[in-house]
Parts: C-alpha cells; structure tokens; sequence
C-alpha cells in the first residue's frame, strides 16, 4: 500500500469521525432548545402567580421530557456505545442541565431527592454503563447542584408569594443534600467547585427561615400545614 | 509622499502603480474606522451620562422635566448616531461593526432604560431602529430642508440590542434598590416581575445567542437576584404590620401600604 | 553619550523611582497603623455602653489626627509636589480610609457633611492640586461613601442601643448625601461600585425607620427630641 | 563524574521528592475524610434539635480528634522537620479546616478564643517552628476566620431554634475579634482576604441583634439568662 | 408585543443567524477539500521531475478552479449579499488560500502578478465590494504573500532541479512585490505578521541568488535565457 | 434509601473511579520512564558515529519495546476496555510519544512508513477499538509528525556526518508524506498546529538538499548509491 | 441639567450645592481625558506610517528626499503632542498618563527609528524632550508672534521612553532582514551590533525597569536573535567566496564584498 | 490572657516576620543587581571583539561573585537557617540566575559542565540542605538549561567572529547534556517547560555544525585546533 492510499483510507476514518461528531451536535443542539423549553416551563413556578399552579407546570415539563426520550434516543444511534467517553464532551453539559430539570421536578411534586436511577428513567437512559448510554455520576451530582441553587432562589420567591411553610420544607431538603454531599471525597475539579456554592444556599435558605421565625412566620406557616 | 519617491525609482513599475492605489484604499479604510472609533466613543460617554441623569428620577419631584431633559440627551446621542450612519453610506455595516458596537449597545442601554422608565416595558428592536432615520445629511439644519430628502438609516443588529438589554438588567437592579430606599415599594415589585421576564427570555434564548451575551448572563442573574431578594424583604416587613399598631403606620406612612402611589 | 551611558542614566533614574517608593510605602505603611487606631477609637459607637461616650472617643481621634498629620508632613517631603499622580496609588487607599475617618468623627461630632475643605484640614493637606499635596475629589467622595456605609450599621445599632431618633436622623441625612451623589456622572470605576454600595445603605436604613414607624417608635423618638 | 554518572545521581534526589510528596498525599487525603468527619459532627448544631446536644457533639468531635492526632503523627514521620516549609503546600488546606474545627469546639465548649497553645494541642503539634511539625499563625488566624463565619451563621440558626440570648453573647464574641484583628497588620495575602470577609460577618450578627431588640426579644433574652 | 414574544422574535433571528453559519460552513468545507487538491497539484512544481510539466500542472489547477467557481457560486446563495463582512471570517482563510492559488498558476504560467480583477475573474467573484460577493484587498494581498513565499521555496528547489535562471527571475518578481508592498500602511494585524515573513522570503531569494552568483552560475543562466 | 444512604454509596463509585485513576497513572510513568530509555537509544543516530551503528541500535530499541508491551499489558488490566476514552487523557501523550518511537525505528530499519498497524503491533495493542485498548488514529497521526521532525534534524546532521545521499531520501519520503497529509480534512485540533509544522521540515529538508546541490554533493551522493 | 430639578426640590441644600461643584470637576475632567485618549489615538496612527514610511528608505534611490518627508510627518505628530501639552497645561501629567501614553511611546519608537537611520545611534530622552518645546499657544501661526511667547514643554518619562525604544528593536530588525533582502550587507553587521548594546542595557535594567518593558524583553531577545542569525549567515557564505570564482563575484556583485558602500 | 493581649502578642511575631522578609528583599535587591553586573560583563563575549577576551571577562566576572559571596553570606543572617523554604521563593529567582552565570563562567573558562558543588563554591553556599544556606536542585537544573541557550546563542556569534571550532565543541557539550537530563523523570512544572526549550538548543547548535561542515569549515576548524 502506497502512502498516499494509506492517507486515503485514513481519511475514511477521520470523515467517518467528523460526520459522527457533526450528527451528534445537531441532536444535541435539539436536546438544549427543548432543555430550555422545559426550564421556561419551570421557571414559571417562582413568579407569585405560579405557586399554584406547580403540579400543571410539572404534567407540562413531563410531557417535554418525552421529547427529550425520544431526542436522546436518536442521539444512541450516532455512535457506537463503547465510545460513549469518547463523545462525552458533546453532550456532559446539556444531560447536566437534564439532571437539573429532572430534580427539579421530582422537587416539586414530590418533595424528595431524585435518584440518579428516577433521572436515568425520565431521560430513558441507563445508570450502570456497561448497559448502554447512560448517566454518569458526576453528570447526576452536578445536576442535583444546580437544583439546590435553584431552591434556595424558590426559597425567597416563596416568601414574596406569601407561602412561609415551602422554605421551611426546602432547608430542611438542602441540609440534608448537604450532610449528604460531605460524605463525598471529590476530586478538585469543577464538581467540587459547584459543591463550594452549596453552603452559599445553605446558608441563604437558614437566612430566609430566620426571617419567618423571628416574626413569627414560621410558626404560622406551621400551623397552617398542621391542619 | 514616500510612494512618488518609489515610483520616481521605477517610473514603468505596474505593480507599484497599482499598490499606490491599494495604499489610498487601505488608509481611507482605516480612517474611517478610526472615525467611527472616535464617534462610538462619543455615544457611549453621552449614553452613560443620560443613564446617570435617569436615575435622578426617583429623587426629583418633577420627573417628566427630567425625562424630557433625559430625551433632549439621548437627540444628542442619536445625532451621533447620524454620523456613524453617514460614515457607513453606502458600507456594509458589518464592516465596520467592531469600531462602533460599544456605543450601540450603550445608546440601547440608555433608551431603553427611559423607555422602561415612562412606559414600564420594553422597547423593541423595531422602535429602536425606527427612530434611527435620518432625513438628509444634516437633519437639523431645517433650512436646507428643500435638499435632498434620502433617508439614512442605522440599523441596530439584534446581537446589540440584546447586549444593551442585558445591561439594561444592571440599571433596573439599581433603580429598584433606590426604590426601596426611597420608601416606594410598589416599582420593585413591578421590576421583579420585568426582570423575571428578561431572565426567562434570556434563558430561553441560552447560548444559541452571541457569546457576550452568556457571559453576561451571570450578572444579569446575580441582578435578579438581588431585586427578588429586595422583594421578598418587603414582604417579610410587610408581614408584621398588622400585628403592630397599625393605626400609627397608616397615619404616618401611608404611601407604604398603598401600592396604588407608588412614584410610577 | 553611548547607548550604555544612556542606559546607566536611565537605570539611575529607575533605581531613584524604586527608592520613592520604598520610602512612600514606608510612611504609608505607619499612616495606616494611625487609622487603624482611630478606626478603633471609633468602632466603640456601635456599642450599647459606646453611645454616651461619642464627644470622649471624638476628642480621643482628634488627637490621633495630630499623629496622622505629621505622618503626612513626612510623607510630602518623598517626592516632587508636582508628581503627586505618579505615585497616587500607593497613598490613595489610605487617604480614602483617613477621608472616612475624617468625615465620621465630624459627623459624630455635629451630624453634619464633612466638606472638603474640612477633611484637607484635619488631614494637613491641601484642597486645590496646584497648591500642594491635596486631597483629591474622588478619594474625598469615596471617604464620604465608606462613611455612608457605616452610618447604616450605626442606625442598626443605635436601635439595639435603644435611641429611636438617631436612625431617623441618620435617614435624612444619607438620603441628602443619595441626593448629592445621584447628580455625579461615574465612570466605570472603583468609586462607581462604591456608589452602588449606597443604595444598599439607603435601603438598609429606611428598613429601620420603617421597623420604627409600625412600631410607633419613630414618633416617640421624634417627641423626644422636639423637646 | 561524567556527565551521565552526574544525571544518575540528580535522578535519585528527584525521584525521593517525588516519593515524599506522594506520601504526603496520601496521608493528607486521610486527614481530610477525618476533618469532614468531624465538620459532619458539628454542622448538626445549626439544627433546632441540635442545640441541646452541643455537649455530646464536642465530646464525639474530641473523639475524633484523637484520629487526627494519630494521623498528623503519621505525616511527621514522612519527611524531614526543617523541610517543613518545602511541603507546606501540601497541608496549609486541611490544617486551617483542622484550627478552624478545634476553634469552633472550643468556642462552642466554653465560648471562648482557643490559643494557637490550645490548636496544637487539639492536634497534636508544636507551636513554635523549631521544636517541629507546627502550627503557622497564618494557619491559625485563618481557621479562627472561618469559625467567625460560622458563628455568624449559628447566631441566625439560634434564633430560630428560639435561643435569643446566644447571639447577643455571639455579637460580643466576634465583636472583641474584631478588635483583635484590627491590631494586626495583615500583608495583602489570602489571609487579608479572609479577614475582609469578617466585617461582614460582625455586621450580620449586628442585624440578628438588632432584629431581637427591636422585637423586645433581646431583653427577653437577658432577663433569661439572668435568672 | 410582550417580552416573551419579542425573545421569541429574537431567537427566531439567532437561529436562522446559526442556520446560515452552518450552510456556509459546509461550502466552505468543500471550498477547502477543493483548494487542498489544486495545492496538491500545484506541488509537484517543487519536484525536479515537476520542472518539466509546469503547463500540464496549470492547465489541471485551472480545471479545478472551475468547481471553485461552481462552489463559490453555491457559497454566495447561502446568505444576504450585503451581509458579506457579517460572515465573512468563515470564508476568509479559504479565500485567502484560493487567492495564492490563482497567483501561483498565473505567476507558474506567465510570471507575471495576478491582479485583483484576474483573481477574482478566475474564482467567480467581483471586484468592488457594492457588486456582491467580492475579493477583500486584505484577503489578495494575503494571497499574494503566501505566493512568495512559495516562490522563495521555488528557488531553492529550483537550484535544486538545475534550473539556475529561474531564482533570478524570481528574485526581481520578489522584489518588485517587496516594493509594492512597503507602500502600504498596515495595522498590526495578521497581514502585517505575513508581511513581515515576506523579507524573510526576499532575504532568501537573495541568498539563493548569491550563492548561484559566486560560483559563476547566475551568468550562466543569464546566458542561456539570453539566447 | 435515606439521602445518607445514598451518598454513601455513591462515594462507594467517586472512590472506586479514584483508584483506577491512581493505578493508571502508575503505569503509565513507567512506561513514560521506558519511553526516554528508548528516544536515548535512538537519538545516538545523530552523532557523526551512530550512522554505522543503526542496526544495532535499532535492535536494542525493539528490545525495549519488549517492555513497553509488558506495561502496557499491565495498563489495559487497570480499567474495563470500553471506558478506554473515559480514561484517554492518562496516557495519550505517552502513546505518541511510543508511535513516534516505534515510527523512527521503522523508518531506521526500512526507510518506510510503519502503518498503524505495525505500531499497534510493537506496542501489543489493537488498531480497531472494538477490539480492545487501540491506537487512536490521531494518536498515530501525532507520532508520524514527531518522526518527521526528527527526520529534518536527520538530514541535517546525516551531511555532518558527511553521507550526503540520506538527506535526498529523506526528502522524497517527506514530500510523500506530506502529499498524504494533504488529503487528510484535519480538524482545528493539536493534530492540526502539529501538521503546520510539517511544512517546515519539508522547506528545511529541502534546503539542506539545495546546499548538496549546488555544491555538486548530491550528484555525488547519487553516484555513490549508484555503484 | 437634572441638577436644576433637584436644586429646585432642595433649593437650601448645600449638599446639593456642593456636589453641583463636584459634577462639574468630574465632567472637566472625564472630558479632557477623552479628549487626550482621541489625540493618542491620531499621535500613534501617524507615528505608525512615518515608521512604514521610514521602512521605504532601504528600496528608494533618494533617501534624503524621504528622510525629510519623514520629518514632515513627525512634525505633525509633534504638533499633535503639542495639544497633549496644551491640554495638559497646568496640570499634573501623571494624572492623565494612561490617556496619552501609547500614543508616546510610538512616537518615540518612531522619532528614534528615524534618528537611527540618519546618525545611526540612539536618540536620547533629552533630544526627544528638546524637541517637546512649543512656544505660544498657536506656535505655527506666525503671525501671532507678538503674542505670548510663554514656552509650553511636553516631558516624555522614562518608562515611555523606554518602551518606545524596545519597540524601536523589533523596526530594527525588520529593517536588518530588509537589508540582507537588498543585498545591503554592512547594515546588517552594523545593526547587530548597536542592537546587541540596546539588548544588554535592558538586561542590566533587567526587572528594575516597569513591568510592561519585562514582558517587551522576550521579544527584544527574539528580534537580537533574528539579527545575529542574518549575521551569522553572511559571515558564512561569506567564507565560500575565495574558493569559487572570486573574480566574477567581485565584479558582478562588487557592493557585497566592499562592506563601506552599504546604504547608509 | 484577653483577646487583645494575644492579638498584640500575636502581632509580635507577624511584624517579625514582615521585617525578616522586608530584610530579605532588601539583600536580594542587592544580589539582582551583582547578578546583572555579572551579566553584563559575560554578554560581552558575544561580540565579535569580546572572543579573545574571555579569559579576562571570566576573571572580572570571578571577582563579581566575591561580591555575591559577601551578599549571600547578608543574606544568611537574616533568618533561621531551617526557613529555607519559608523564604525560599524571594531568592530562588536571583539563584537560579547566579547559578546560571556559574555555569557560564565555568563553561567559558574550561568547558566543562560545572557540578551543583561547584556552583555552590562559587556562591558561598552548601549543596546539602542540613548543612544550611543551600542550592536546590531545582535551582541548579534551571541555571544550567539558562546557560544552554545562551550557549546555543555563542555557538552563532563564535561562527559570526570567525570562530568555526568553538561550536563544534558546544555542540558535543550540548549532546552530552541533552542525554544526561533525559535521565531526570521531571514533574509537569517550569523546569520541565525550561528543559522542552534544550531540544531548540540542541537543534540549533546542529545547525550551526552541519553549516560549517558542508562548507567544510568544520575540519578546516578541526585542522586548527589539532595544530
Ligand atoms: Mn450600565
Ligand atoms: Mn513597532
């Protein structure tokens, strides 16, 4: 083989790779316009008019996220699984962004801690990774990050749309997020900066329930829910 | 000039004849960047004082004289604005655009915080440019009227009306502060709800916009947070009068409960 | 003269340049030592016991004024008059720090706005630039913003002090100060985001007015000092 | 020596640093998982429940602090003690969060300073650099910072597990702080930095205080403890 | 309009902006796959062996330049027209490498410089700026500085095949450039750094030229091209 | 599961990836260690005496690339196989680095180009990446345009060591090499600032064949091989 | 001006009166700065061509003829300058130094690029200083003679001086390559040397010097690098020419061998 | 103790330390400027007339580092001998730059490679850290690669002055100290950035040879020098 056929057959793989990474970034490129369709969605939930509304905003947000399964599922077929890390870099930041929506609905309507499993499911991907495109751990943690900043910004706006009982809820959501996230060793890397903001909301929401407490608010929210 | 000297060397050189005219063509470019330089900085100095004057409004009793004065200001700038216009005649504004984009941006930045200011909304792209026509080469000269009546547009591109939004967002986070300082609670929460909206359509907008914009999008966050945060301690402050002499704050403060009043 | 004996003349000159400095940062160095002092003098308002004693600590600084201004006759005898510019930065921070504590003691003193004038007088220095070593008007403006910001923490602690009408008094007084500082056109500065601070301090002390007015405590305060 | 035996024998000095650091390493990692325990320990006296069993948490974080000791023990064993400066580095992190959680039981044992004497102690080192593995002020005065900055956060978290006397006593604490570091005369340093973020601190636990006075609740509180 | 809508408005722009990038990025793609293979064409000129087939080679590039045309055709339907400078970074560098390409032929044909008009003839495109999709001055004179560059090797490889008159003729092309050149006020921008590696090009023609002269062969070749 | 529960065993995950990075970048220094061991061996090929030892000293190469497969056997134990790109970062560099070296021997020995394979063979890896740890194509790519400019210093120092026909064969085996890269679409990546530099070993490989010539030291050179 | 309405709200209020004072201080002052940065801006650009024109002198016949048109371009830059001391007036220079600095050191790059073509030395601070004087406020109407003859002096400093002058290496360099290109082989030698002495007088400034020439040392390095390579190059074709037809070389090429003929 | 006796007794040993480093600078200002004197007298032998002169340069050069002995030996005395590393940033520049000009003297007066004792001779100081005031092998390795491009720098103006032997043997020099770092396993840190530039060196220097040689000046130069 001469070398200018060696360098023709090369570039069949260098094509092969360019069109696999070009065919990855437009799925990709669909997968954040409806990311940020859904956040739309859900940031609708800190104006005053949108507390009630949460579970119709929550119903909208799982419609989309349809979407997003069947969005994700054409971004499977570009490449071959084993290659997954090999890709990674395309698509890390927008399933960051899809583990924050996830929790942040699951937030809403349950009040409880999305698993990395519950988001593998609402994004119809899988955990462990020798099952097939999946969540990485990190992916999932940074995901649960940005939810935690994103309740202690629902935190004040409660407050504002007279609902002192929700940041009371929420603290006691995020202290334990955070006990939960000591037990972790991470590695200094942009993870464990993310982290670094997490006592930031800590110490935001500790902030906002003071101010119920000390006028009495939280009491009242107390008993309101008591009922 | 240097090149006659060259030329006089080689009198039959083709290729020095025909880069004597590169030469014009090049520095005629550069001066006219340099120019437009020149203006922007002009723009951006004079949009900055309007937007200083602006925020006098919530300390001065009679506001439609500032906002008058504010629009007198902003005729200067636009003036300007002319100038850039009339250096880009005929130029694709593309060109040129690194030269004068910073005061573009500053000049959306002033009108739409006095847009924001009188109609509490937000000007559009389209009210913008529109009001960037410009009748003539001297537009105020009203004698020459008689002359030539071609239309000189600007066209603001939406990436710098979106740039000068974005730093919109910083002026209405100081003016909802000095609000509350200035005991009227009623326009912060209006800026909560207006800044919300921006947010949401910035973020809805994300990174398929130009990259300053994400940039800024940190700030435009950090502002939003802070007018939501001056929101919620109204609230919370708001929350005690009832069980406090209530008699006494209506008496002596009534422009605190009575949202209706607040200085529009 | 040979490129290398241009070279020692220029090497002569740095190696002067390099000496002012040294023996500016010196004197700086034991000026904020001075205002450190005061500073302390002074931080003593903010405590309950601390309220009686204001015309005590107020002399107690105006003595330690004495010590700064022959830090400054030092200080003016480093360099050429004319090249006040030239080594500004390695004094401005400090005289920005002794404006503050200038503009406090004489606020403390007769709750009035220190001018100008006043602040060069009790720093030893001059007002107009070609007069001599001056104080220039941004460095007197963020003295005056720094005093701005501790006005606000002194309302709040005058409260818990028990005096109702010295909020009240602070208020007027910060809110003709905003007035003041709203009619100057700021560059992108540090003294611009200083300005930006005021806003907060305005903010924070009508949030004290208003705790005293639904609290009736305004009016108490405002007959108490009628008499 | 030839220039090869030469390089040989350099190559024998480089691969034994690079043998100590990684030892270093190791050990540090392990002192880190301890500090966090610890933090975990401590961080439950910001819960309403938690204020109660102050006493059981500093005795289970003395505990732990046995390990720490055991494990500092360790680190001194893996390089020479007057290279303790060509390492530093590597431990200045986790020996300031280790000052920092021996200041915060102290504090929260007796409500007092700890002295640099009293952290080494806890840890297990010397204070003075020549009589070994010690503790550098630095590290010292940077773990008290960051104990004023959880203070100010336990005077917000007091109230609202309803304790309203401890902030007041927090106040005078942080105040007298305060007023110590003001002697100081900080380089321009992380540390400076650090001490920057106190003020902010001092002006918080001010609010928290004022915020009791202003509701009756401060006197309450006094009238409690004087009983 | 509301603002919601006016983002929508504003996003529908961005994306159709990004549509058109990405039209423009695939053309230009194949405008790159097509200059790399006329530069490969042109290549063998360096080859002792190539010397010889200069004519054929042109002819080959000029067919070659033909799907430029029709590529370039494609390129200008992908955008507004007066939108040129909008864009214009996608297509700069191919355009510039297509530029040296046409003056390459045109020098390899008749020694003679390309002129604007004949470049942008050859690559389908105008002039003047106001009659559509043109050559840029900045970018034919990039062109143009690539192509000496690719003379100076020229020389060498010149002297290399046995062709002694060649680097002479060369040489006053060079230079006569050299001269039109220093006619120019550049800004400090990348054709200013080309420019300067223009005198290095010069500096090696020269050299190429001395050394053929010193050993009698410059004559040589003046001769045979005399006859 | 408790939210602590969870974390625990999520940093069951965080340490385990911890480990394998640990284990990999152990290997992967010793293999760096026998990297230089093999670029000492064959650097000796630039020495005036090393041209007649090449043989030799290729032989030793191969034998130390012996070890190179046994660490590497070691490496691929360290991670499942198809988190290859997951871990990618760890060792690249050295790859190429191997790819140049094994390259260089290649071309040593049969003035070739070793293909992929072959390399993929010295270092007892795989060329396809389903089948196991591979050689990236890139990573390949890099090594060939390491060796190349080694191969300009070749032929530079190949005339000082006064064999004037290897510079020429070294020239006709870049040009070829270059015409191969040509008809690679490179991305905007390392690879392709790599390739940049290619076109500088041509022109400098060129120009030592342009002082044989013109010297009469290459007819001398062909001459020679001719017999 | 906004300041009216409040001065109208407040009419008793000295605050407000003084800070009217204080508005227009800043304003002058902003104002002068803009107007110093726009001057810098024309000073640098013209200061930039008088260099490129000055690269023109090793490829045209008369280089006197150019030498003096660079004169004339420099004059005008000097003139420019001549506003910087005018606005200047009075005032601290260091207070506006960021404004106009940039624009200085390129002319002193320019002015000492010239001075070395034409005396083939350094200029000095003092010559360039001495040159800085203008007399009256209008020094090239002459008809104004009468008028004030009060000298205005602009004082360039040290460190503008200084990074004019490493600058001024990176020209010399370009001017060297030119050199060798035009078969001028005496600059080259000339040129090494005199930059070598530059090169050694920074290196014994070395970091006492400001910051900004510590970063231009790298490249000073790279441009004395560059030169001595030329050098070395001709020294070593140079040692060919006895052993191969002296004869033709010396009369085909007779400048490269008499080295006191190069274009001084 | 209160607070405020510890924080004054705590200022002590800041203010110590302050003066310690204030000390420290001041010596290290006076060892910069012999290092440029030194400098300067060394940069002479790139001159074409400062070749003949290097033995008196060297002496000159010698009596300089008397001086640098005097100052070091200042400098000793300024801090307890076991804070090496404490201080060790403010001097290891001026260090490396000493041992830099040890090497060169060394290398100008004998051609040979000067070892860490040797330049620790010259400077006053041990090679030993336990034995005090020391050389890091660090500093060591740096000062050497600084000489190495200065070496590459006299290998081009040796030739410049006519001097064709002397390259030659910096060109073996050079080789051989190639060869002896690629022993050292350096981290990724400046030193190791330092000694990537060596292999520029080295390439250059071959250059410089392979120029003479083919213009046979080389054995010419060998001529010489065997006589
Ligand atoms: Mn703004
Ligand atoms: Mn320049």
């Amino acid at each position: 083989m001469s070398v200018t056929e060696m360098f023709s057959y090369l570039q069949g793989f260098l094509s092969a790779d360019q069109d696999v990474r070009e065919d990855i970034r437009k799925v990709v490129q669909t997968l954040e316009q409806t990311a940020r369709e859904i956040l739309t969605v859900l940031q609708s939930v800190h104006q005053p008019s949108g507390f009630k509304e949460i579970p119709g905003k929550c119903a909208k947000a799982r419609e989309l996220f349809c979407t997003v399964r069947t969005q994700i599922a054409q971004l499977k077929t570009k490449f071959p699984v084993e290659q997954y890390y090999r890709f990674h870099e395309h698509w890390r930041f927008v399933l960051q962004r899809l583990a924050f929506l996830s929790a942040f609905v699951v937030y809403l309507e349950s009040e409880s801690l999305v698993t990395r499993g519950e988001v593998a499911q609402i994004l119809g991907i899988e955990v462990v990774q020798d099952r097939g495109f999946h969540l990485d751990l990190e992916d999932y943690l940074a995901g649960v990050l940005i939810m935690a900043s994103e309740l202690s910004r629902l935190a004040v706006n409660s407050v504002t749309a007279g609902d002192y009982s929700r940041p009371i809820r929420i603290s006691n959501f995020i202290n334990e997020l955070d006990s939960g996230f000591r037990l972790l060793n991470l590695k200094n890397d942009p993870l464990r900066k993310r982290y670094d903001g997490l006592k930031y909301d800590v110490k935001k929401i500790e902030e906002v329930v003071y101010d119920l407490s000390i006028r009495g608010l939280a009491k009242e929210a107390e008993s309101v829910s008591d009922k | 000039v240097g090149q006659d000297l060259e030329a006089r060397a080689n009198p039959a050189s083709a290729v020095l004849s025909v880069f004597k005219v590169f030469q014009q063509e090049l520095d005629i470019k550069h001066d006219k960047y340099e120019r437009l330089v020149k203006i922007s900085r002009d723009v951006t100095i004079e949009s900055k004082r309007t937007i200083f004057l602006l925020h006098r409004v919530t300390s001065v009793p009679d506001a439609e004289a500032l906002l008058s004065e504010a629009d007198t200001k902003l005729e200067a700038v636009r003036q300007k604005i002319g100038q850039i216009a009339e250096e880009l005649r005929g130029e694709d504004i593309y060109q040129f655009h690194r030269a004068f984009t910073p005061g573009i941006q500053e000049f959306v930045e002033a009108a739409s915080f006095l847009h924001y200011i009188r109609h509490r909304s937000l000007i559009s792209l389209e009210e913008i440019n529109a009001r960037l026509v410009f009748v003539g080469s001297k537009e105020l000269d009203n004698k020459d009227s008689a002359g030539s009546p071609e239309a000189l547009t600007f066209q603001v591109t939406p990436s710098d009306y979106l740039l000068g939004v974005a730093d919109l967002t910083g002026e209405l986070m100081r003016l909802c502060i000095s609000s509350v300082g200035n005991g009227d609670i009623d326009t912060p929460f209006q800026l909560s709800q207006f800044l919300r909206q921006i947010h949401d359509g910035f973020s809805y907008i994300g990174n398929t916009g130009p990259y300053e914009v994400s940039k800024k999008l940190h700030t435009l966050r950090q502002s939003l947070g802070k007018v939501e945060d001056a929101c919620y301690t109204l609230r919370v402050r708001g929350s005690e009068i009832p069980k406090h002499m209530l008699a006494d704050v209506f008496s002596s403060r009534s422009a605190l409960v009575d949202p209706d009043e607040g200085s529009a």
